[in-house]
């Protein structure tokens, strides 16, 4: 489908750090990790933007303040080329949500495990290599999780595949019980 | 050299038997619904489930001796019920062993053990452990039991056992004999598959186990031995602790009595893991059972 | 033997990982657990067996795949409602709640007064009424099937009245982004949910008797699937499960959402992280869900539109957020529910992911609290860590 | 490994000879109306009606109908809802190891045509391919009443002998193995079964 | 009986085995020394059979005279009914050994201690009871030894504990009387006790050391612990004797003591009661629990068949200890049934086993499965024993176990009854677990080539199942020919039906009735459709497919649960026991060898100096 | 935000007891919770989310309602009653797919379309009774008629009957009938002598080509554009 006209990777605007709790965590974290960008979204949200060699040595950094890994989110941006893995972090001492960003090649999407430090990222990451096809180095476990292995090969998430067309060479005939086609529109 | 009043009493005896028992098993269904608020299915609800059963137009097997657990199972508890004495109706019990219809009672265990293991299925094969488990678990409490009763008769005949508790009063009026009757109870739970003791067939964790392959007429089987184990085992305590009875009224009245506290403990308690049944049974019962021992000795 | 399945060149890195070498054990047994299975809920574990304990558990989810958040991006911000909330079937409020709240926040709408006040009735009576799902679930489990009788019976309850409020038993598609697609029914409605608080109220003594004060549920629960504080915090655990082991982490209290911070209500904490602390947790949580409805009735509705005024929305399909992401998340009784949206400025979202609890909780700590369980333990386990497959899946 | 060792055709469904009981038939047909027993399987969203109905607000124990969590000694299945490739694979063997007579329900929309999921790609748009349905329902989801109601007419038509799907099953079984073969390759049995062969 | 003339019949029972074997060793081939040593086993059971009429009414006596010692051996009803067992237990072993072994060795100590067994059971005098006591002894022990020499150790050891004890134990027998016969040695004791030439003390340690000797034999707990190495690490056909017949020489033996020995019986009459039971057999009794409870809870947590068997055994001869200790008529009627019922289940078990392994060469329950398709016969005579252990009731386990149950009531020791009731239970449980983990569910691929047991050990098998039924069917049969040596208190009403002063058991009644409780479950069974066979992998797995490659098998810890609720208990274990003992005793070896024995001879002269000091006050100098 | 008030062991712990589930048994002589269908009926709440209805006169064709179903269950379709062409497209609605949110009915600008409460369908599994899944719904009123005629929130239509030229007759519960011919799906009217048959495997053929090409003939809003390339 093509949902990617629009390019969204706007540069957030280098503000300076609010001097909430938030603010200071942020400075206090890029202190410590220079080559992160890091910003204050509104109360209780912060952002980074880590390079996706040093996300290992950021999130290992993070993980003492943000305890816990609540979610590795990825966004395929098709027009760019590039995965947007975005590493949902929640800290329960502070009470503060960071966003870590990181973007990596469509063509060699390769991360290195956090299972070492969350080890329930290797779930996470299970889920992200199935739908996205991002291998994450030292997670034994990639491979079908949820999918069949037919489904599986095609990473169905990635925004180049075509559902539609995709269910239709499957399900064929199948496809509508009833003589009209009900596809010849899009929402 | 057939003695035909003997065989029609046997024939009355067995499709009374049956009756009752899946009336039980209605009942039992009907009063747990009860306690749980809602309607519950008609009293007369497993008839038609074993007959349904058995009209199934396909069965499965899984080998001879899969065939024969079922009919091991019920023969066996048919012959047990031919030993006790049931109201006035003395066929082969006139001098019948109590522990020779004890044992009877548990072998049909044994059959559907038997039956359950043949057809290779793990959760068949859990639920035999957990079955055998059970009987391992609740047997020493449950001789302690007959046994405090025996001392206390002074015999093995069940007959005798009736005349006896009908001449001198039911067995649990006396002391050291109602503490016999707890643990008898306890053990009840168990030897009927209920709550806390359900551990056999725990659908939710081992999917009914032993029953698990078992579908059509070999269900059906399955259904009928337990109807008749369920009218042997309730007839067996109220011999044994209610006097017995001397019509069949009174019979009725006594087993329902002794399902309507197996149906209200199997209601209220979830079930044990079959360690922790174990290491109960070896605990209270056991005490209480040797305390009511050593006081009919 | 490797698993043919996965790519040559993940079985290059992965090789000597234990994972990939089988040798066929005979003094182990593999025991298929569900999915048509009566303690799990169209979910898989294989189990493999030393007698009656689990020497290792492999977490097979993915019979609800539907592939929701593909679905999602192929339709208009609006219409994912009545999609989204099929992530969490007993709890479908949740999701509808998380994935309105991320595009409020993406579109900058100030929710009315009155559809918060809605929404957090809402969630809250979705609360209790998956919580009433919760003991039967539980009951079943360990075989107390009249406690889970009753609660079935009750939630019924919280049915009718959702029905009346929205139009629809299980799934409500009531809360949409800008508010709640109907205004409450009357008075009469109110009346009914204080009733219904009461009842559930008087009926929590009978479950206290019968199931959480039962000694047999203690004998059940205590000791099975310890886990302790550090290990539910790397493990990202949430809800009641992470309270059960001493962390008082509550989104309510710490991310506070809707009418939260105006409401009082107690967290409760335990700190052993055993089946039973979880049961304890939960059963407190109740009490706290009725004290907050009762709150928020005396509080009452207050008067204004249900829905943000918007020109946008005259043209429903056509609805265009501005480009942004936002992440939302509310405290469900599973845990931390979650949901990151992005928008790229068309009518249909660019990305919507889901943070279901039983993420973390039905795959890694499932795997991890099995090792060595007993069979037995193996429902109780799964029940009180309240895994909801479809949330693994969606 | 042969294929035909473990799933062989002889182990299959279709060969074997059925019983008639020609005495006893009605009384039979009457039973087997009263007493439906459910195979537990939620195979989809509608599972979460199945409490409701099994419990004391609509308690369906009243009809004779009660989950049995072994496939073997249940009538009735019930497809509560959309229905994934994955899942399909264990109703089809779910539904093979019942014995007949059996009967299916298909609830609410998604078995029907898709549902809600018509562009999904991992839903079966229609189930009645790959394994015969005696009674749908309409609902996303089916009221519990709604379920009820599809109960009731399964009893209506077993009475009548009009529930035949079993039968529908034996008969176009060639058909029917086709379409599964289709939609998840031949030997799909095997494979599936080997799959976790590396992970335990 | 004029076939076998009366004087040949003791010594043709006695030595026909030995010469057999010793001629099937000598000529060691095969058929010739398997058809030797088989007309070896047969002579003694059909001299015996022929005998029957004559050894029951009265006595046929045989004296050797060695010219130091005379050696009398008499065969009456008693010294019959037990050498009769071994008899029809021996030409089954002589039936499998045909087919498990190819060795005259074996032939030659398997038939050795048939001959030193048949020996003990005629034997009238200490002499010749010691002497086949330890023929007998060394021929199992050179059966072990072959097999595993640490386990042939352990029974080594044991049984020299025992031999010892018996020949101290007769050693004071004569140093007091004088004599070596039995019963003038118990008369002989009787009195002198009465006139006080005997101290109570005395008679007590004699006791002591026959039931030490004789209960290493019997496997009585805590003296069981060769029993598993010795029964399993051994040829299983052999072990069916072993098993079957050997332990019932440690019986027989405390039958002698208790009975054969009135004075013995008449002097610990005077020793004392514990709440009206004689305490000497009460403690017998519980013995005899305590080895029943033990021996069947470890014989559930068995993973090797063998093990399974060895522990059941040593279980079941612990119910005719047991019996035996209740010492009512009916308890120890009860004992002598179990005598030949568990010999007669027990031989069977051991057989079946032999054929299991001569034909998987497995033995462990892991490695075994579904072999009920591929030995059918086998399996059938694996029901019927296991029916018969479980004590089933037309079988006849379960008539003996009724008799001591009953005595045990009767005796008002309802705590033994107790255990009784407790290890049929278990009984249950580990047969049950036998059947499935060698007959039932999947079968591993390498034993896809197993076929049915060889021929003579089908006979074997065959020899030792139908009595199971016989006397099942017709208790009566069997109590008849134990009340013709013990008052037994139990009366024959047929031979279907046995009364007790308080209860009666028809096995006829019971069987028929069974059988048309068959015949109706039969009836609803055949109506209902007919059954077709389906796959192993066929089952339910959760809707799950399978296939063969999975295991599907509780193969090991199927008793898990078990061991768990008894972890407390079974920390604790008779044979690490044992072996810290012997280590404490080699340590204290070591200590003496350094602190005493150092090499210093001044120090050895004061040793000498304190012992004579020693002696000289004890006034022996 | 203050710390969050937080309560340990003392008050979370409870005591286990033997006797205290007792107390359960007392639900025996009280009056069960079910209620008895079919001997006692349901109300569905008022406004229950049901079958949709149709006001034809009021219906204008403009697809909101097909543009908004997330199951793409709406269809719009030509129809001809009583060999009149209706100006207008209506929606028919596929409950094989519908799943009743009702963001149809939200949307729809005239008020035309509109849903009652009934919701109890239930058919055979073959797929000629499977036909009453897919319908173009009937007046408001009549459903309503029907509903209170019966009291029992069915499906308001017994059978469809298809004829080979396109006609649908549907049989209404109360034995009335409301007959049409379908002459065309899509936006735009179809051409005048269009063959039936002709035209459906020409759909087909489209619907199975690898893109999900938009259908020339049905595009007239300029919107869809975007989604068109690909």
């Amino acid at each position: 489908m093509d949902m990617n006209e629009n390019k969204t990777n706007e540069k957030v605007e280098e503000t300076r750090l609010p001097d909430t709790k938030e603010g200071k965590l942020v400075k206090a974290l890029i202190g410590k990790a220079p080559y992160a960008e890091g910003s204050v979204r509104r109360e209780r949200r912060v952002e980074f933007h880590v390079p996706a060699e040093r996300i290992h040595d950021f999130l290992e950094l993070a993980s003492e303040t943000f305890e816990m890994l609540m979610q590795i989110s990825v966004v395929d941006w098709l027009k760019e080329g590039e995965f947007e893995v975005v590493y949902q972090l929640w800290s329960v001492s502070e009470g503060v949500h960071a966003f870590v960003r990181t973007r990596i090649p469509r063509e060699d999407a390769k991360l290195p495990t956090v299972m070492d430090i969350w080890p329930v990222a290797e779930t996470y990451e299970r889920e992200a290599h199935e739908f996205f096809g991002i291998i994450f180095k030292g997670n034994p476990r990639l491979g079908p999780f949820l999918l069949e292995p037919r489904e599986y090969e095609k990473h169905p998430l990635r925004k180049d595949f075509n559902m539609l067309s995709y269910v239709k060479a499957i399900y064929g005939d199948d496809f509508d019980r009833y003589d009209e086609s009900k596809t010849n529109y899009v929402i | 050299m057939f003695d035909w009043r003997l065989i029609l009493d046997a024939i009355g005896i067995l499709i009374y038997a049956l009756i009752v028992g899946f009336i039980f098993m209605g009942i039992e269904r009907k009063a747990m619904a009860r306690i749980q608020r809602r309607i519950g299915p008609p009293i007369y609800q497993p008839i038609i489930d074993t007959l349904k059963l058995l009209g199934k137009k396909e069965s499965v097997s899984h080998g001879f001796v899969y065939n024969f657990g079922p009919v091991f199972a019920l023969g066996v508890s048919i012959t047990a019920l031919l030993f006790i004495p049931i109201a006035n109706f003395q066929l082969f019990s006139s001098n019948a062993d109590l522990i020779v219809v004890a044992y009877l009672l548990e072998v049909p265990m044994l059959g559907i053990m038997l039956g359950a293991m043949s057809s290779g299925n793990p959760y068949s094969a859990l639920g035999v452990q957990r079955g055998l488990l059970t009987m391992v678990a609740m047997q020493l409490p449950y001789g302690l039991a007959i046994i405090a009763l025996v001392q206390h008769w002074g015999t093995f005949k069940l007959s005798q056992l009736v005349a006896l508790q009908q001449l001198q009063g039911w067995s649990i009026t006396v002391p050291a004999l109602a503490l016999a009757f707890i643990v008898f109870d306890i053990v009840f739970q168990a030897l009927l598959g209920l709550e806390p003791f359900d551990i056999i067939t725990a659908p939710a964790e081992i999917s009914m186990g032993p029953m698990v392959e078992y579908g059509g007429k070999h269900a059906a089987l399955l259904f009928t031995q337990h109807a008749v184990q369920l009218f042997a085992e309730t007839a067996f305590f109220a011999v044994l602790f209610f006097g017995g009875a001397s019509n069949l009224l009174d019979l009725f009245l006594k087993q329902l009595l002794v399902l309507f506290i197996a149906i209200f403990v199997a209601s209220i308690y979830p079930r044990f893991t079959i360690d922790q049944a174990a290491k109960f049974f070896w605990k209270w019962p056991t005490i209480i059972g040797i305390i009511a021992v050593l006081l009919t000795v | 033997m490797t698993n043919p399945e996965v790519p040559k060149e993940l079985r290059e890195e992965a090789k000597g990982h234990d994972m990939y070498l089988h040798p066929i054990a005979k003094d182990t047994y593999e025991l298929f657990f569900g999915p048509q299975h009566m303690a799990t809920e169209n979910f898989s574990i294989i189990l493999k067996m030393d007698g009656n304990r689990v020497e290792k558990a492999i977490v097979n989810p993915g019979f609800l795949h539907r592939g929701f958040e593909k679905l999602a991006e192929q339709r208009p911000y609006f219409t994912n409602i009545a999609l989204l909330l099929r992530i969490c079937v007993p709890e479908s409020d949740v999701p509808e709640n998380i994935y309105s709240m991320a595009v409020d926040e993406i579109v900058g709408w100030e929710v009315p007064e009155r559809a918060v006040w809605i929404r957090t009735t809402v969630l809250e009576m979705a609360r209790l009424s998956a919580w009433m799902f919760w003991i039967m679930g539980f009951g079943n489990e360990i075989g107390l099937y009249t406690a889970g009788q009753w609660a079935a019976a009750y939630r019924e309850r919280f049915m009718r009245l959702f029905e009346e409020l929205t139009g629809g038993r299980v799934y409500h598609i009531y809360t949409v982004p800008g508010g709640v697609r109907r205004d409450i029914p009357g008075d009469r409605w109110l009346r009914q949910l204080r009733d219904t608080v009461e009842y559930i109220k008087s009926k929590m003594k009978d479950f206290d008797e019968i199931l959480f004060d039962n000694y047999i549920t203690f004998e059940r629960t205590e000791g099975v699937g310890v886990m302790d504080r550090r290990f539910a915090l790397k493990h990202a655990v949430t809800g009641p499960n992470l309270r059960a082991t001493g962390v008082p982490y509550d989104v309510r209290k710490d991310d506070p959402y809707y009418l939260y911070p105006e409401l009082d209500f107690e967290v409760p904490v335990l700190k052993e992280g055993d089946s039973l602390a979880r049961v304890l947790v939960r059963r407190y949580e109740m009490e706290q869900d009725l004290y907050i409805l009762e709150q928020l009735l005396d509080m009452g509705p207050p008067s204004g539109p249900y829905m943000v005024q918007d020109a946008r929305l005259k043209a429903l399909p056509r609805f265009k957020p501005p480009k942004g992401d936002a992440y939302a998340h509310v405290e469900s009784t599973k845990g931390d529910f979650g949901a990151y949206v992005v928008s790229n400025g068309t009518h249909k979202p660019y990305r919507v992911h889901v943070r279901g609890p039983s993420q973390s909780h039905g795959v890694t700590v499932l795997e991890e609290l099995l090792k060595g369980a007993r069979l037995a333990d193996v429902p109780v386990i799964l029940k009180t860590l309240d895994n909801c497959p479809p949330d693994i899946d969606r | 490994m042969d294929e035909r060792k473990d799933f062989g055709e002889n182990d299959g469904v279709i060969h074997y000879e059925l019983q008639e009981f020609k005495l006893f038939e009605p009384l039979f047909k009457w039973a087997r109306k009263k007493s439906l027993w459910i195979v537990a399987f939620c195979t989809g969203c509608g599972g979460i009606e199945m409490p409701p109905l099994a419990t004391a607000r609509y308690d369906f124990e009243r009809f004779g109908i009660m989950p049995n969590p072994a496939p073997r000694m249940a009538d009735l299945f019930l497809i509560t809802g959309y229905v994934t490739p994955k899942t399909l694979k264990r109703i089809i063997i779910t539904y093979e190891m019942m014995q007949d007579p059996k009967y299916l329900l298909a609830h609410g929309s998604c078995p029907i045509n898709g549902g809600v999921y018509w562009d999904s790609y991992n839903v079966v748009k229609q189930l009645d391919k790959y394994i015969p349905i005696d009674v749908a329902i309409a609902g996303c989801m089916p009221r519990p009443e709604a379920v009820m109601d599809g109960i009731m007419e399964i009893m209506r038509k077993i009475e009548t002998g009009e529930a035949d799907g079993w039968k529908r099953y034996r008969e176009n079984y060639e058909y029917y193995r086709r379409n599964q073969d289709k939609l998840f390759g031949e030997g799909w049995r095997e494979k599936e079964a080997k799959r976790w062969l590396a992970w335990i | 009986m004029t076939l076998v003339p009366e004087a040949y019949v003791v010594p043709l029972t006695l030595f026909s085995p030995l010469v057999f074997g010793v001629l099937a060793w000598l000529f060691d081939r095969d058929w010739v020394r398997e058809t030797l040593g088989v007309i070896g086993a047969a002579v003694p059971l059909t001299v015996l059979s022929l005998a029957y009429e004559k050894a029951s009414s009265g006595t046929i006596s045989y004296t050797i005279d060695t010219g130091v010692f005379k050696l009398h051996f008499v065969l009456n009803s008693l010294s019959w009914y037990f050498a009769f067992i071994g008899a029809l237990v021996g030409i089954a072993m002589a039936f499998g050994l045909s087919s498990t072994s190819r060795r005259g060795y074996d032939w030659l100590f398997s038939l050795m201690s048939f001959t030193g067994v048949m020996g003990v059971f005629l034997a009238r005098d200490f002499v010749s009871l010691f002497l086949f006591w330890e023929l007998m002894t060394f021929g199992s022990f050179m059966m072990v030894l072959r097999r595993n020499r640490h386990e042939s150790l352990k029974y080594f050891v044991l049984s020299v504990i025992g031999a010892y004890s018996m020949l101290l134990a007769i050693g004071m027998v004569y140093a007091k009387t004088g004599t070596l016969d039995y019963a003038m040695a118990s008369q002989t004791l009787l009195l002198l006790t009465k006139m006080g030439g005997v101290s109570k003390a005395y008679v007590d340690t004699i006791f002591a050391l026959f039931l030490l000797a004789f209960g290493v034999k019997a496997g009585v707990v805590p003296l069981h612990v060769w029993a598993p190495g010795a029964y399993g690490e051994n040829d299983q056909s052999y072990t069916s004797f072993f098993s079957g017949v050997l332990s019932k020489a440690g019986v027989y033996g405390f039958i002698i003591t208790l009975f054969v020995m009135p004075s013995l019986y008449g002097i610990y009459f005077a020793m004392g009661t514990f709440h009206g039971h004689l305490t000497g057999t009460y403690l017998i009794a519980w013995a005899g629990a305590v080895t029943v409870v033990v021996a069947s809870f470890l014989a559930v947590l068995q993973e090797d068949i063998r093990k399974l068997l060895a522990y059941s055994s040593v279980g079941q001869v612990g119910y005719i200890i047991l019996a035996l200790g209740v010492f009512n008529g009916v308890a120890v009627g009860g004992a002598m049934f179990h005598v030949l019922s568990h010999a007669m289940f027990k031989g069977l078990f051991w057989l079946i086993s032999a054929a299991l392994i001569l034909r998987t060469g497995k033995t462990r329950f892991e490695d075994f499965g579904g072999l009920a398709e591929k030995m059918p016969v086998t399996f059938a005579m694996a029901l019927i024993a296991v029916l018969s252990l479980a004590g089933i009731p037309p079988m006849a386990g379960f008539a003996s176990k009724w008799l001591i149950y009953e005595g045990a009531i009767q005796a008002h020791m309802p705590l033994v009854a107790g255990t009784i009731f407790l290890g049929s239970a278990l009984a249950f449980a580990y047969v049950v677990r036998f059947l499935y983990a060698v007959w039932f569910g999947q079968r591993p691929s390498d034993l896809d080539d197993v076929r049915e047991a060889p021929l003579p050990l089908l006979v074997g098998m065959t020899v030792l199942a139908i009595p199971n039924i016989v006397f099942g069917i017709a208790p009566g049969l069997a109590v008849r020919l134990i009340n013709r040596f013990f008052n037994t208190n139990i009366t024959v009403n047929s031979y279907y039906s046995i009364s007790t002063p308080t209860g009666t058991y028809n096995a006829l009644s019971v069987t028929l009735v069974l059988i048309v409780g068959l015949a109706i479950a039969g009836l609803v069974y055949i109506y209902g459709a007919n059954a077709r066979k389906i796959k192993v992998t066929n089952t339910y797995q959760s809707g799950n497919p399978v296939t063969e490659e999975y295991n599907l098998v509780i193969r090991r810890n199927f008793y898990r649960p078990l061991a768990e609720a008894l972890d407390f208990w079974l920390k604790y274990s008779w044979d690490r026991f044992y072996e810290r003992l012997a280590n404490l005793s080699e340590d204290f070896a070591d200590w003496l060898r350094e602190g005493f024995y150092n090499g210093n001879v001044q120090s050895y002269s004061w040793y000498l100096a304190i012992i004579l000091l020693i002696l000289a006050i004890w006034g022996v100098l | 935000m203050g710390m969050a008030r937080v309560v340990g062991e003392d008050k979370v712990k409870l005591r286990k007891s033997f006797v205290k589930p007792w107390m359960g048994i007392k639900y025996l002589f009280k009056k069960p919770v079910t209620i008895k269908i079919p001997y006692e009926k349901m109300e569905p709440a008022p406004k229950y989310r049901g079958f949709h209805t149709l006001d034809w006169k009021k219906c204008v064709g403009c697809n909101f309602c097909g543009q908004i179903c997330p199951a793409r269950a709406i269809e719009m379709t030509w129809i001809e009653v009583d060999g009149k062409l209706e100006k207008r497209p209506h929606p028919k609605v596929d409950y094989g797919r519908c799943t009743f949110c009702q963001f149809c009915v939200d949307v729809c600008p005239t008020g035309a379309l509109g849903f009652s409460e009934s919701y109890i369908l239930t058919t055979g599994g073959l797929d000629e009774e499977l036909e009453l899944y897919n319908w173009v719904p009937i007046n408001p009123k009549k459903v309503r008629e029907l509903n209170e005629r019966f009291g029992d929130y069915r499906f308001p239509v017994e059978r469809i009957e298809k004829k080979p030229d396109g006609t649908y007759i549907y049989h209404l519960r109360d034995g009335s009938k409301v007959e049409f011919k379908i002459v065309g799906y899509g936006l735009r009217p179809p051409k005048k002598p269009q063959p039936k048959p002709a035209a459906k495997p020409a759909e087909k053929k489209e619907a199975k080509a690898e893109k999900p090409a938009e259908k020339p003939a049905g595009k007239k809003e300029e919107p869809k554009a975007e989604e068109k390339k690909e």
